[in-house]
């Protein structure tokens, strides 16, 4: 036991490295591209791929938001019912205001869009982190109070959007800006801003320290309560534009609206690779991760190998083994 | 030569109801696919009103549709979607819910749900004498139920029939099991018990057995499910009517839908299926053992 | 004159008068601090002086982490004041205590592993330039600090993937990056080795020369001894009083935090050690940690391992022990088994007392009887059911042997003062009767007077006829106790000591240098 | 050496201490029967309390593996769906040996539900546990499998069972054994072996150690998949009772069946003191929960303060308000 190795094993920089649980959820996508094709060749035609990404926007656009509030160590649950009572306000408004401002209603609708969502969320927040309740426990709570509220608004029924708004409205889902859907350009957006946000501001890394370890986060400095909270406001900005997004595209706001969505929203969020623990978010991650949910559900409809009663039962095996590849694919 | 497609785009089978409809169209399409070589329909369930409308452009995008058949989830959310499609030059049906904008529709048949609500409120009245305390279980917030209830009310506006309670159970048995419990312990006296689908009308049966409970005269539901019309067949003193709202009005839409396509008569126009009473006397007409509905 | 004499009359070295010679920079006076009806601290009173060292001594249990965590706003006292450079401050929040000057580094690691070690460094006052955060910046300050304190981690590592010994340096880092008047160090050598401590100490004199006040904590005497210049000694909650550094032995200072005279540190030597191979492992490789290490442990021997930090002692063993993946053929009493599984190792008798108590050591939520018996539920409760009564009689027991101090028994693990969570979980491996005992850092904490228990424990297992595998970054602890000492760098091991050449010279070269010329082996 | 140990009097297990944490439940509860009496005095009634004890019965069973599965650290929101396949799985065999077995169809099903429960919770445990998924994710996949396997087996509509077993299986829901409802006495057998388990067994004492500290269960040779895998196998079992119970109710399975009976589960566990992170489960604290909650639902019922619009966002409120209190009695 004399000799002396000196074959030191270099500590490297992870730096550069690739990372494949990085990429887990863009291969994923990949791979279901290529299956779609395989399946339908019109799978990837423009119009169809074009539609399901701008469908994929709403999911996508709260899923940003949601990636905040899971990485911060949060969950929540209402954001469906958020959606639908947001709409709810917005068409209210917006209706309400034609008389007086004409077109002019809609930007206005918008910003109180904007403002409802702000509050929700913070409620949601303060409901979370002043009041110490599970995020589970607090935000299913408050989408109880969400969907009764629409439910409320609407008398059981549909608020319909004025038929004088509809048409200037439309453009916001329907129309296209250089050829690109403007709900797409809208959730790019999005992305661009959270991911900035995320990744480098002050507020990002407090974000995953809190996610991450609330006794170390409040140790240094970071209040684990506005941090979180914030993580809700943000939340509730994303439902809010969501929910602008959404009204030209059905042009009603009902109590079924936005519906199970929240379970979307943390299926993309989780695809994308952020842990539901906190700590950790990856917000192109997120946007892969909504991008391949819609495309599941596009992949059933096109296909036409699937029983009409066991769609739920497929989507639920290929968001299992999308898991899985992404697990193992290391 | 290419086949005439003819896509159905329906709800899911999300309870009784829509389990019929979704049983009547493919029944439909299989039987259209065997008998007509040139003609291919295509049939799309959708669990949400934004799924449906996901569908749709799914549908259209991938292939030119001869025909639509669709059973909106609501009419305003579903307008524009169909619209566009109308505008592509695909003949349209619509089953049940209108759209808002009546123009779309190249071929509408409807169910009555008004009529649903009104004729099983005429009936309470008549066997109630014209008054009596009634308790009531809506089913999901959507205009369905909405339009049941208002007819139901505005029919018994004027009569000494009081509701004494209203709540949500949406069209799910156990919901209406419970609910229905708790009417009982909190209604001394109930006349009459109206549940606007016959899913809860059997969470309401099962209560009303348990209580023991002899004040309530009338348990009526809703939609013609197979069960609650054997009931009826069979003489129940507490069910004795029943309103229809059949799943199988897809069925007829698809066929006349297929009509028009390959057939040399056009069919056009607006079509509203009645909801009379069934009673005894017709309900074998109505009376469907092998649908799951 | 022997230092009892001086402690029991007012003589020679009387414990420093309480008024200053100059402006304290921070004052401590009439601190109490209670737990519900459980006195941790009271009265005590401490002025702390600017270019000063202080240190901070006493038994396990005695109160000095909780003293200093009151200090720096982590916790507030019950009674009594604190004031800075006269004024009177009241600290709630530690960041309180940050903005007015004063660090702690922490005697348990708090850092967030989900993050980068920059991250981590630099939590809650990032580097921006123009509202974003500068990484590039960080990454490179973090890189330097680092370097000054001899770690060699990469900026950008996970914290949850470096050693524990580079998680104290970072966590010292941390506490270095900003300019304050008042640093505390809470035991920060227990997980380092020799030379990452000199790195230290040249730190802390270089804090020292800046006027700036250190107080430090350590259960290692001799650093206290070169460091300090006054000491402090805390008994059982209470001051026992200020001693000028310069003038106290080590063996006086253990008097004065026991109160009494000590028996020898290390245990007489038994020959007991036999040929009888116990535990033998064959290519051991950890893939990342340790390549192709082979060694034997016999019955009765005390092996002991040494190293730097990041030599892969730690993980080779979790390779073996099934903890970690890795490869190695293992042989225990002539016959081979298979390990899988911590499961398997602890069936096999094979006991592991890991060095990270905190995170794979204890339930810390957990009460302590369900602590101690966790490891050896299989043979503690036959059967399906759980028995309380045998479990509460253990940790009495337990409590008696290993001299466990705590308020009451109904406290939960991370209650414990650091040095008495190390005597449970040390308690907790030796209550599934191994006949191979690996002990990872068994005195990382101790105070003087357990160290001694716990070496005559060690002692009377190999008496016993087990075998024991010592892990230690204290030189000294090996020498004093093991009958052979292995010495591993990056991952192999680079020679072995044992007789007249297990010195501390040699251990060191052996441990860090190239190509040692170390005469090797020895005479028994 | 001194034992300084001796010189402060060493307390005594905590074990009879009163702790507010643990009796908040209990509070909560007693809250609400009183506030129950002000609004309707039949609240009290024993019919009415039997109903609402009996409903909550499914619940609390279903919760107590619920908590098995949250105090191991995982979650499981395929309950309700695995209600309803499990209930359909039951019927079918029984509608099919029927003819051959007559009466002894009932037990024999019964046995077959039980087993089904457990293959299902396997299922669930192993991709959890050995394909290391999040359980918020694999549980909803596998809970879209459920549901639309049961959609598929009753064609979208219902299975009810066979008219010759109904009569003789309906006390199973509806009977009494000395005056007390045989759904509150399964559930109280299923609650004191979950309680006997969790607190007294070797195994209870690994579900908290998973749960607190995944590690140290692994440095203290805990296998950490084995013994969550198990939680899961323990709450398919007691999913599987709940079924049992369920069948005589109404007579049928429907693809409705359970719906969102997961939100409730994990809501009363949570409102009886277990900590979604895992670590610690309270078993009694979780029947409390059961219970609660379908008496929140039944005094909205029996009041008629609220618009029908508006009950959930009632029902909402309260479990805010009741875990506030719990939150804050300390
Ligand atoms: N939160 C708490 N609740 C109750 N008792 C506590 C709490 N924190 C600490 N203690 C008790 O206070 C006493 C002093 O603990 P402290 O950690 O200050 O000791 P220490 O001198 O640092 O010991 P060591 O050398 O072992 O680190 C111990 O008996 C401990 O059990
Ligand atoms: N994050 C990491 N990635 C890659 N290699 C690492 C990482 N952290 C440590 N290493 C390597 O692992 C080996 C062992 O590290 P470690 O410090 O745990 O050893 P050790 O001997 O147990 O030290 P100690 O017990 O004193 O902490 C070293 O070769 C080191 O370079
Ligand atoms: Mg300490
Ligand atoms: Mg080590």
């Amino acid at each position: 036991m004399t000799a002396l190795t000196q074959s030191a094993p270099a500590r490297n920089d992870r730096q550069f490295q690739f990372s494949w649980t990085d990429a887990g959820p863009f291969l994923a996508l990949a791979v279901l591209l290529v299956v779609g094709f395989a399946v339908n060749p019109d799978f990837l035609s423009t119009t169809n791929l074009g539609n399901v990404i701008t469908r994929s926007a709403y999911v996508a656009i709260i899923a940003v938001g949601a990636t905040f509030v899971i990485s911060s160590g949060g969950l929540d649950l209402s954001v469906g019912s958020m959606v639908a009572f947001i709409a709810g306000i917005t068409i209210m408004f917006m209706n309400m205001m034609v008389p007086g401002l004409g077109l002019w209603a809609i930007p206005v609708g918008m910003a109180i869009a904007l403002l409802a969502g702000l509050l929700c969320g913070l409620a949601n927040g303060l409901i979370v982190t002043v009041g110490r309740i599970e995020p589970f426990i607090a935000t299913l709570g408050t989408m109880g109070i969400f969907r009764a509220l629409i439910t409320y608004m609407t008398d059981g029924g549909t608020i319909p959007i004025d038929r004088s708004l509809r048409e200037a409205y439309r453009p916001v889902y329907f129309g296209t800006l250089g050829g690109i859907p403007v709900p797409i350009l809208i959730s790019a957006v999005v992305a661009l801003l959270g991911a900035f946000v995320l990744y480098k501001t002050k507020y990002g890394r407090k974000c995953a320290a809190v996610g991450a370890n609330e006794d170390v986060a409040r140790y240094s400095g970071i209040s684990v309560i506005k941090t979180r909270t914030v993580a809700y406001v943000i939340q509730g900005a994303c439902v809010a534009i969501a929910a602008v997004c959404y009204v030209p595209r059905l042009g009603a706001a009902t109590p079924t609206t936005g519906q199970l969505w929240e379970l979307q929203v943390i299926t993309a969020v989780v695809i994308g690779g952020t842990a539901l623990r906190g700590g950790k978010g990856r917000i192109w991650g997120t946007i892969a991760g909504a991008v391949i949910l819609e495309l599941i559900a596009n992949l059933m409809v096109l296909s036409d190998f699937v029983s009409e009663y066991l769609v739920a039962a497929v989507q639920g095996v290929i968001i299992i083994i999308a898991m899985l590849v992404q697990r193992f694919s290391r | 030569a290419d086949k005439k497609v003819i896509a159905v785009s329906i709800p899911a089978a999300d309870h009784g109801w829509t389990a019929g409809v979704v049983y009547h169209a493919q029944a439909a399409a299989k039987e259209i696919n065997a008998a007509f070589p040139d003609v291919e329909v295509v049939v799309k369930t959708s669990p949400s009103a934004a799924d449906q409308v996901s569908a749709l452009e799914d549908l259209s995008a991938s292939r030119k549709l001869n025909a639509l058949v669709i059973l909106p989830y609501t009419s305003e959310e579903l307008t524009q979607p169909v619209k566009a499609i109308k505008d592509m030059g695909t003949f349209i049906t619509v089953v049940d819910r209108g759209l808002t904008d009546a123009s779309i529709q190249d071929l509408y048949l409807a169910g009555d749900n008004i009529a649903v609500g009104a004729n099983t409120a005429k009936f309470m009245i008549e066997k109630l004498g014209g008054k009596g305390n009634v308790v009531v279980l809506r089913g999901i917030p959507t205009v369905i139920d909405d339009e049941r209830i208002k007819g139901f009310e505005d029919t018994i506006k004027g009569t000494d029939l009081k509701v004494l309670d209203i709540q949500y159970a949406h069209w799910n048995s156990d919901q209406a099991f419970k609910l229905m419990q708790d009417y009982l312990a909190k209604h001394p006296h109930i006349d009459a018990v109206w549940a606007n689908d016959d899913d809860m009308l059997l969470g309401v049966l099962e209560a009303v057995k348990q209580s023991g409970r002899t004040d309530i005269k009338l348990a009526l539901g809703g939609n013609g499910m197979k069960d609650i019309v054997k009931k009826v067949i069979d003489g129940d003193a507490m069910t004795p009517v029943e309103t229809p709202y059949p799943p199988s009005m897809i069925k007829t839409a698809v066929y006349m839908t297929v009509a028009n396509l390959v057939g040399q008569a056009p069919v056009r126009g607006h079509v509203k299926l009645d909801a009379p009473l069934i009673t005894q006397a017709n309900a074998k007409e109505y009376y469907f053992p092998d649908s799951p509905f | 004159m022997s230092i009892a004499a001086r402690l029991e009359g007012d003589h020679a070295v009387a414990p420093v008068a309480g008024v200053p010679v100059g402006p304290a920079v921070l004052r401590a006076e009439g601190i109490s601090k209670r737990y519900g009806t459980v006195t941790v601290l009271s009265d005590v009173t401490l002025d702390i002086l600017p270019g000063e060292i202080h240190a901070i001594i006493g038994e396990n249990g005695a109160g000095k982490s909780t003293f200093m965590r009151l200090l720096s706003g982590y916790v507030e006292p019950t009674e009594g004041t604190l004031s800075m450079a006269g004024g009177r401050v009241h600290f709630t929040k530690p960041d309180q205590a940050q903005a007015a000057g004063i660090a702690l580094v922490h005697q348990e690691i708090l850092l967030a592993e989900a993050l980068t070690v920059t991250d981590n460094l630099f939590l809650g006052r990032e580097l921006t330039r123009g509202g974003i955060v500068d990484d590039v910046r960080m990454r490179r300050v973090a890189a330097a600090k680092l370097a000054e304190l001899g770690c060699e981690v990469s900026p950008t590592a996970l914290v949850g993937a470096i050693s524990l010994a580079d998680r104290q340096l970072v966590q010292i880092a941390r506490a270095l990056l900003d300019e304050h008047k008042v640093v505390i160090f809470d035991e920060p050598t227990a997980v380092l080795t020799g030379e990452e401590v000199e790195r230290l100490l040249a730190v802390i004199f270089e804090l020292k020369a800046r006027g700036i006040a250190v107080l430090y904590i350590s259960h290692r005497l001799d650093e206290v001894q070169r460091l300090a210049d006054k000491v402090t000694v805390l008994r059982d909650g209470k001051m026992v009083g200020t001693y000028p550094g310069h003038m106290l032995t080590q063996t006086e200072m253990a008097r004065v935090m026991v109160g009494r005279e000590l028996a020898a540190l290390y245990p007489q030597r038994q020959a007991v050690r036999t040929d009888q191979p116990m535990l033998s492992v064959r290519n051991a490789v950890v893939p990342g940690f340790a390549q192709d290490v082979s060694f034997t442990v016999h019955k009765g021997e005390i092996l002991g391992f040494a190293g730097m930090i990041g030599a892969g002692r730690t993980e080779l063993f979790e390779g073996i022990l099934g903890l970690r993946p890795g490869t190695a053929v293992i042989e225990l009493n002539g016959s081979p088994i298979q390990i899988h599984s911590q499961r398997e190792a602890v069936d096999a008798g094979i006991g592991y007392l890991t060095e990270d108590r905190k995170g794979k050591g204890l339930l810390l939520q957990e009460r302590l009887g369900p602590n101690l018996t966790l490891s050896a539920l299989a043979s503690f409760h036959p059967g399906i059911i759980l028995r309380r009564a045998r479990e509460a009689e253990a940790l009495t027991q337990a409590v008696a042997d290993y001299d466990i101090r705590l308020k009451s028994l109904g406290v939960k693990a991370g209650q414990l003062s650091g040095g008495n969570q190390q005597k449970l979980l040390l308690a907790k491996v030796l209550l599934t009767n191994p006949s191979v005992v690996i002990i990872d850092e068994p005195t990382r904490g101790i105070d003087i007077a357990n160290k001694a228990q716990i070496y005559s424990f060690i002692q009377d297992l190999v008496g016993q006829g087990k075998a024991c595998i010592v892990i230690s970054s204290e030189m000294q602890e090996l020498i004093g106790i093991c009958d052979r000492v292995l010495v591993m760098r990056e991952g192999v091991i680079s020679g072995e000591v044992w007789g007249e050449t297990m010195t501390e010279s040699n251990i060191a070269l052996l441990a860090t240098s190239e190509r040692a010329h170390v005469a090797q082996g020895g005479t028994q």
